[in-house]
């Protein structure tokens, strides 16, 4: 059909294409380089920095449902906050090792993703943002009503995680915390990098951009929404455990609607589907939250919610096209 | 007698397809004309562009002398653009008397007339449009045009799917209101020989282009362009 | 038995009119609008400030209540509600949230974070005994309004040229656009009535569901409940579904009590795992 | 030797409507086979019956020799019976290299792979030259899919269907809405497919039909009306009478 000549080259266009779309971008290094420099640097900011990591961690788990899956939900708290009170709990009963209850919340947070995918993956948007939200307040009811497991309404007391691979203790100003949620998130974003770049990657995004397609390339549509779930409520689990551990204390509002909420805000503000987004909008939603909370400590939340709306009327890709259109004229320049 | 519409270089479609490029047609008041082509070619296309629910691209759509081509389609109906849709898409969730009173805007033809008109509809006003057969929801879909008291119908397909003894009534019925009340009407047909005796033009539509437009008499005679344009032996140059 | 049965229908009533509005918005125009319990708790201030602050006779503040709510919707969904209709169902999840989070602290910003009562005259406290049953005055007058609203509004829906017109709008905008019924003016219309109703329902219900800042948020799903499963084909469907929500919600807190609102979440979870387009909804709705 | 598809007394209902009605049609490997009918004559519900959308009131299907009457659709696609639609289903956010390159992943089993990048396995780049040449999609290889013109884009949809290496090709109406001046790229697709694979097209446009199909089935509701060579059907009153009205020579 081509000269041989032509066709290698086309081949090698390919290759090189499809390679690099997954290859690290000189924005990508620099983005985590700032991230260790900010544990470097900026000691006074540890707190603030580890609710950041861990609230990063957690959208980049709702981005896995919503911006690739294509799942709406409201409800993802539900696996934060089985997360949280998991590790929580295992502390308290004899598994003090903090990677361990990582990954054991992990698996138990897993499964929960994975038995109730079946439930969020039937009906509509509208069933699916009901059950989700139902999920999340059905565990919120189980944690309240069983107070002598989880503490109840007063929160789970005592939680006392052990020596961070048996040498560092959590101190106080948070130095370990952030240390340690920022290392557990930068190694679950590159499994999530390399997972969102694989063939499996791919044909989730595919999914959401045209199902029915998909299932015509004889791909089983619904087995591959489900791993995506099970994989994002690990990841939320890992979050909800990071928080136990590094504050040492569980409380009801780790299941509470207005999670589920903040996290689709925070989703919003970053931007979905390209997995920086959830880290970039925690940041910004901790730092527009830390400024309007001092400023209205009782109704910063009406300023959250005027951003919400008018990120929805002017249209995200607006606000966020201005500095990506900024670049692009810097570039050319 | 002026043109109750005219359609100049119109390009539509629906999102990126483009199923019509440049078509042109005009049809005098009191007239009626016949939409015709094969499966595909654009004849629904076009009529749904004129009641305002494609995407146009380029090309005006004039009806009654005004430039209509920016109004909503519930604006073109009130106009007075009656539309018989291809699949009837009968309110399932009415009666078929809602279905006309949910529409109908004063003027010679009401409820009452079109039951004369369909005498069965008269039987079946209490049931909902879910509960009708195809000729029956063919007959409220005229129907509920005819209420709009519209100066133009557009009926799309209307004798498709239907027993023989059903389109002849239907034929008859709409041979009434094209001759004796003088609505000007357009018809897509698939059947030239159905609607050709009905007629007064006709317009051949090929992949979205007119190949063919004269009075339906001279075209009734010509085997050579029916068997060309409408026939299925497709050579171009036969 | 009998008298929580009496209640439940009472609660039902009361979720159903505050949530009618919202079924025929879903159905129309495929708007998923997390923010509808605001205007039922505008409706639950505005009547607090009416009757607690100005004075004005509880039955004179309830029609009010309808209005000012019914125009509170208007005016949002001419400025606001008609940009989302094009847009996906998350961003309208987002931006009605973001609506109630604007909602809740305004409010209490105003009136007050604590829980409000409204004066209701004294002759809706007492509490008749029929045949056994013990019913309320208040929850008698409930059930009264609510099912003279419900019977109302299924006549405008079933009979008038305008309930027909919603109805044509519903099962196909495009050939009801085609056939000249101004699919627009019909929505805003009813998006406004939805409204004024929620805000109704709200004033009548302050006192029994308990009216404070987070209201919209601790009923949301109550409402989406009565939409999701009761369907958006016509008014009985969500009549029902809010009657049975309201009988299980208020048995169940009362023979479970230990399991709370759970009940109902297991509940509703089953129905739509058996139903996912809920239980009355038509074959081959959307 | 086996047929590629055959359908036996294949029959569907809705409710009392008989929308597909006693269909038993042969196609023969590396068959060239149209499939034409007025509107309403039951060739959507046909391909539904096809690909698993729908399952038959009776009758069966099999795929070269294979019975697939209860099978699933994904299962379907890997025993290679694929389909193009009438209107695209496309993926607009991926490039057309990215789209046939997922395609061609699955067909060579390394979809589920979660660690490896798309393009590290090089028969998944090759495959996807060779689809994309075939195609003449290179030169667009690596815009996103939403910027093309719309005969590319109708294109990259058979494109897609061929990278899932089908043993039977189902067509649905390839040249609907392609503006008349990018026709000839359809055509000159329709000339590049490969072939060994067998091909029923469904179409309206009888100049596609006739210079493209050597066999034609003519569905009239729900039932075959007619089937034979080009000229057998071109030539055939009955179906004369069918596109042509009534009385074709009244």
């Amino acid at each position: 059909m081509s000269e041989p000549t032509t066709r290698a080259a086309n081949m090698a266009e390919a290759a090189r294409a499809l390679r690099q779309v997954s290859r690290a971008k000189p924005v990508e290094i620099l983005f985590w380089l700032l991230a260790l420099a900010s544990f470097l640097f900026l000691p006074d900011q540890y707190l603030l920095l580890n609710e950041v990591a861990i609230t990063g961690l957690f959208a980049l788990s709702l981005d896995l449902v919503i911006g690739y899956g294509g799942i709406v939900s409201l409800g993802h708290a539900a696996f934060f906050g089985f997360g949280c009170y998991l590790a929580g709990l295992l502390t308290k009963f004899g598994v003090p090792d903090p990677l361990m209850g990582l990954a054991i919340a992990a698996v138990g947070t897993g499964v929960l993703g994975f038995v109730t995918s079946f439930l969020v993956l039937r009906g509509s948007d509208l069933t699916r943002i009901m059950v989700t939200i139902s999920i999340a307040v059905l565990l919120g009811e189980i944690a309240n009503r069983l107070p002598g497991l989880t503490g109840g309404a007063d929160g789970l007391q005592g939680v006392a995680p052990g020596l961070l691979l048996g040498r560092f203790e959590f101190d106080i100003f948070g130095q370990v915390a952030y240390g340690y949620s920022l290392a557990v998130t930068f190694v679950l974003f590159l499994i999530a990098r390399r997972f969102i770049f694989s063939p499996f990657g791919w044909s989730i995004r595919a999914v959401k951009q045209n199902a029915l397609r998909t299932s015509s390339i004889g791909i089983h549509v619904n087995r591959r929404l489900v791993v995506a779930y099970t994989l994002a409520a690990a990841y939320a689990g890992v979050a909800g455990a990071l928080l136990a551990q590094t504050t040492s204390f569980v409380s009801l509002d780790v299941l509470a609607f207005h999670r589920s909420a903040d996290l689709l805000l925070i989703l919003i503000i970053g931007g979905t589907g390209y997995l920086y987004g959830g880290l970039v909008g925690a940041l910004l939603f901790k730092v527009i939250q830390d400024f309007l909370a001092n400023l209205t400590p009782e109704y910063w939340e009406f300023w959250i919610g005027m951003l919400l709306v008018a990120l929805v009327l002017i249209g995200r890709d607006r606000v966020t096209g201005l500095p990506a259109m900024l670049i692009g004229k810097f570039r050319r320049a | 007698m002026a043109d109750i519409l005219s359609v100049e270089h119109l390009s539509a479609g629906y999102g990126a397809a483009i199923v019509l490029g440049d078509v042109s047609i005009s049809l005098p008041e009191g007239q009626s004309l016949a939409l015709l082509g094969r499966n595909g070619m654009g004849k629904t296309t076009l009529l749904n562009s004129i009641i305002g629910v494609t995407r146009r691209r380029a090309g005006i759509i004039r009806f009654a002398g005004v430039d209509i081509t920016k109004l909503r389609p519930e604006q073109r109906a009130h106009a007075g653009i009656g539309w018989v849709p291809q699949e009837r898409n009968i309110f399932r969730s009415l009666t078929v008397e809602e279905n006309m009173t949910a529409v109908a805007r004063p003027g010679k033809w009401d409820i009452a007339r079109v039951y004369t008109l369909f005498p069965r509809l008269r039987e079946r006003r209490a049931n909902m449009g879910n509960q009708l057969s195809g000729g029956e929801q063919q007959m409220l879909a005229v129907g509920r045009a005819l209420v709009l008291n519209p100066r133009l119908m557009l009926l799309d397909e209307p004798t498709e799917g239907l027993a023989p003894i059903i389109v002849q009534e239907l034929m008859a019925a709409l041979a009434r209101i094209v001759r004796d009340e003088g609505l000007s009407t357009i018809i897509v047909e698939q059947h030239a020989q159905k609607v050709l005796g009905v007629t007064h033009q006709a317009v051949i539509l090929e992949r979205g282009a007119v190949v063919y437009a004269g009075t339906s008499a001279e075209l009734q005679q010509n085997d050579a362009i029916l068997e060309h344009h409408l026939g299925v032996t497709g050579k171009k140059h036969a | 038995m009998l008298t929580n049965l009496f209640d439940g229908v009472a609660y039902g009533m009361l979720l159903f009119v505050i949530a009618c509005g919202l079924s025929v918005t879903l159905g129309l125009m495929n708007l998923i609008n997390l923010a509808h319990g605001a205007f039922a708790m505008a409706g639950g201030y505005i009547t607090v400030v009416l009757v607690n602050r100005m004075g004005v006779p509880f039955f004179a503040a309830l029609p009010l209540a309808f209005v000012l709510s019914a125009l509170l919707g208007l005016v949002m969904e001419r400025t606001l509600y008609v940009h989302v209709y094009r847009k996906s169902h998350l961003e309208q999840v987002m931006f009605s949230i973001g609506l109630v989070f604007m909602a809740m602290p305004a409010v209490s910003f105003f009136l007050g974070s604590e829980q409000k009562f409204i004066t209701v005259p004294a002759f809706l406290d007492t509490r008749y005994e029929v045949f056994g049953v013990s019913m309320g005055a208040y929850r008698l007058l409930i059930i009264l309004v609510c099912g003279l609203l419900a019977a109302g509004l299924q006549f405008i829906v079933a009979r008038t040229r305008f309930g027909s017109q919603l109805r044509a709008a519903v099962d196909d905008p495009m050939v009801a656009r085609g056939l000249g019924i101004r699919v627009d003016a019909v929505f805003a219309t009813t998006f406004a009535v939805g409204s004024g109703l929620a805000g109704l329902g709200g004033a009548l219900g302050a006192n029994l569901l308990g009216l404070d800042p987070t209201f919209p948020v601790k009923y949301m799903v109550y409402f989406l409940i009565v939409v999701a499963v009761g369907g958006s084909a016509g008014m009985t469907g969500p009549l029902v579904a809010a009657i049975l929500l309201g009988i299980a919600d208020v048995s169940g807190k009362y023979y479970l009590p230990q399991f709370g609102s759970f009940f109902i979440y297991a509940l509703m979870i089953v129905v739509l795992l058996w139903r996912p387009q809920g239980l009355f909804a038509r074959p081959g709705g959307r | 030797m086996t047929a590629a598809l055959q359908t036996r007394n294949l029959l569907r209902r809705f409710g009392g409507l008989v929308a597909t009605n006693d269909v038993s049609i042969t196609l023969e490997q590396g068959a060239r086979h149209a499939l034409i009918g007025p509107n309403g004559a039951g060739k959507t519900t046909l391909i539904n019956l096809l690909t698993g959308v729908l399952r038959p009131t009776s009758g069966t299907i099999w795929l070269a020799g294979e019975d697939i009457t209860r099978t699933s659709r994904a299962r379907r696609v890997e025993l290679g019976l694929v389909r193009t639609f009438q209107i695209n289903q496309l993926f607009p956010g991926f490039t057309p290299l990215q789209s046939v390159g997922l395609a061609v992943s699955r067909r060579l089993g390394l979809d589920r792979n979660m660690f490896r990048t798309i393009g590290s396995d090089p028969r998944v780049v090759g495959e996807c030259v060779d689809v994309l040449e075939r195609f003449d999609l290179i030169d667009v290889m690596n815009r996103p899919t939403a910027s093309l013109p719309y005969g590319r884009q109708r294109l990259l949809e058979i494109a897609i269907a061929i990278a899932c290496g089908p043993r039977v090709l189902l067509l649905d109406e390839p040249a609907a809405g392609v503006p008349e001046g990018e026709r000839g790229e359809i055509m000159d697709g329709l000339a590049a497919l490969p072939a060994d694979v067998t091909v029923l097209l469904i179409e309206h446009d009888m100049d596609l039909v006739f210079r493209f199909a050597s066999r034609i089935s003519v569905l009239v509701q729900g039932a075959l009306l007619v089937e034979g060579t080009a000229e057998e059907v071109a030539n055939d009153p009955r179906v004369r009478e069918v596109y042509l009205g009534d009385d074709a020579h009244g």
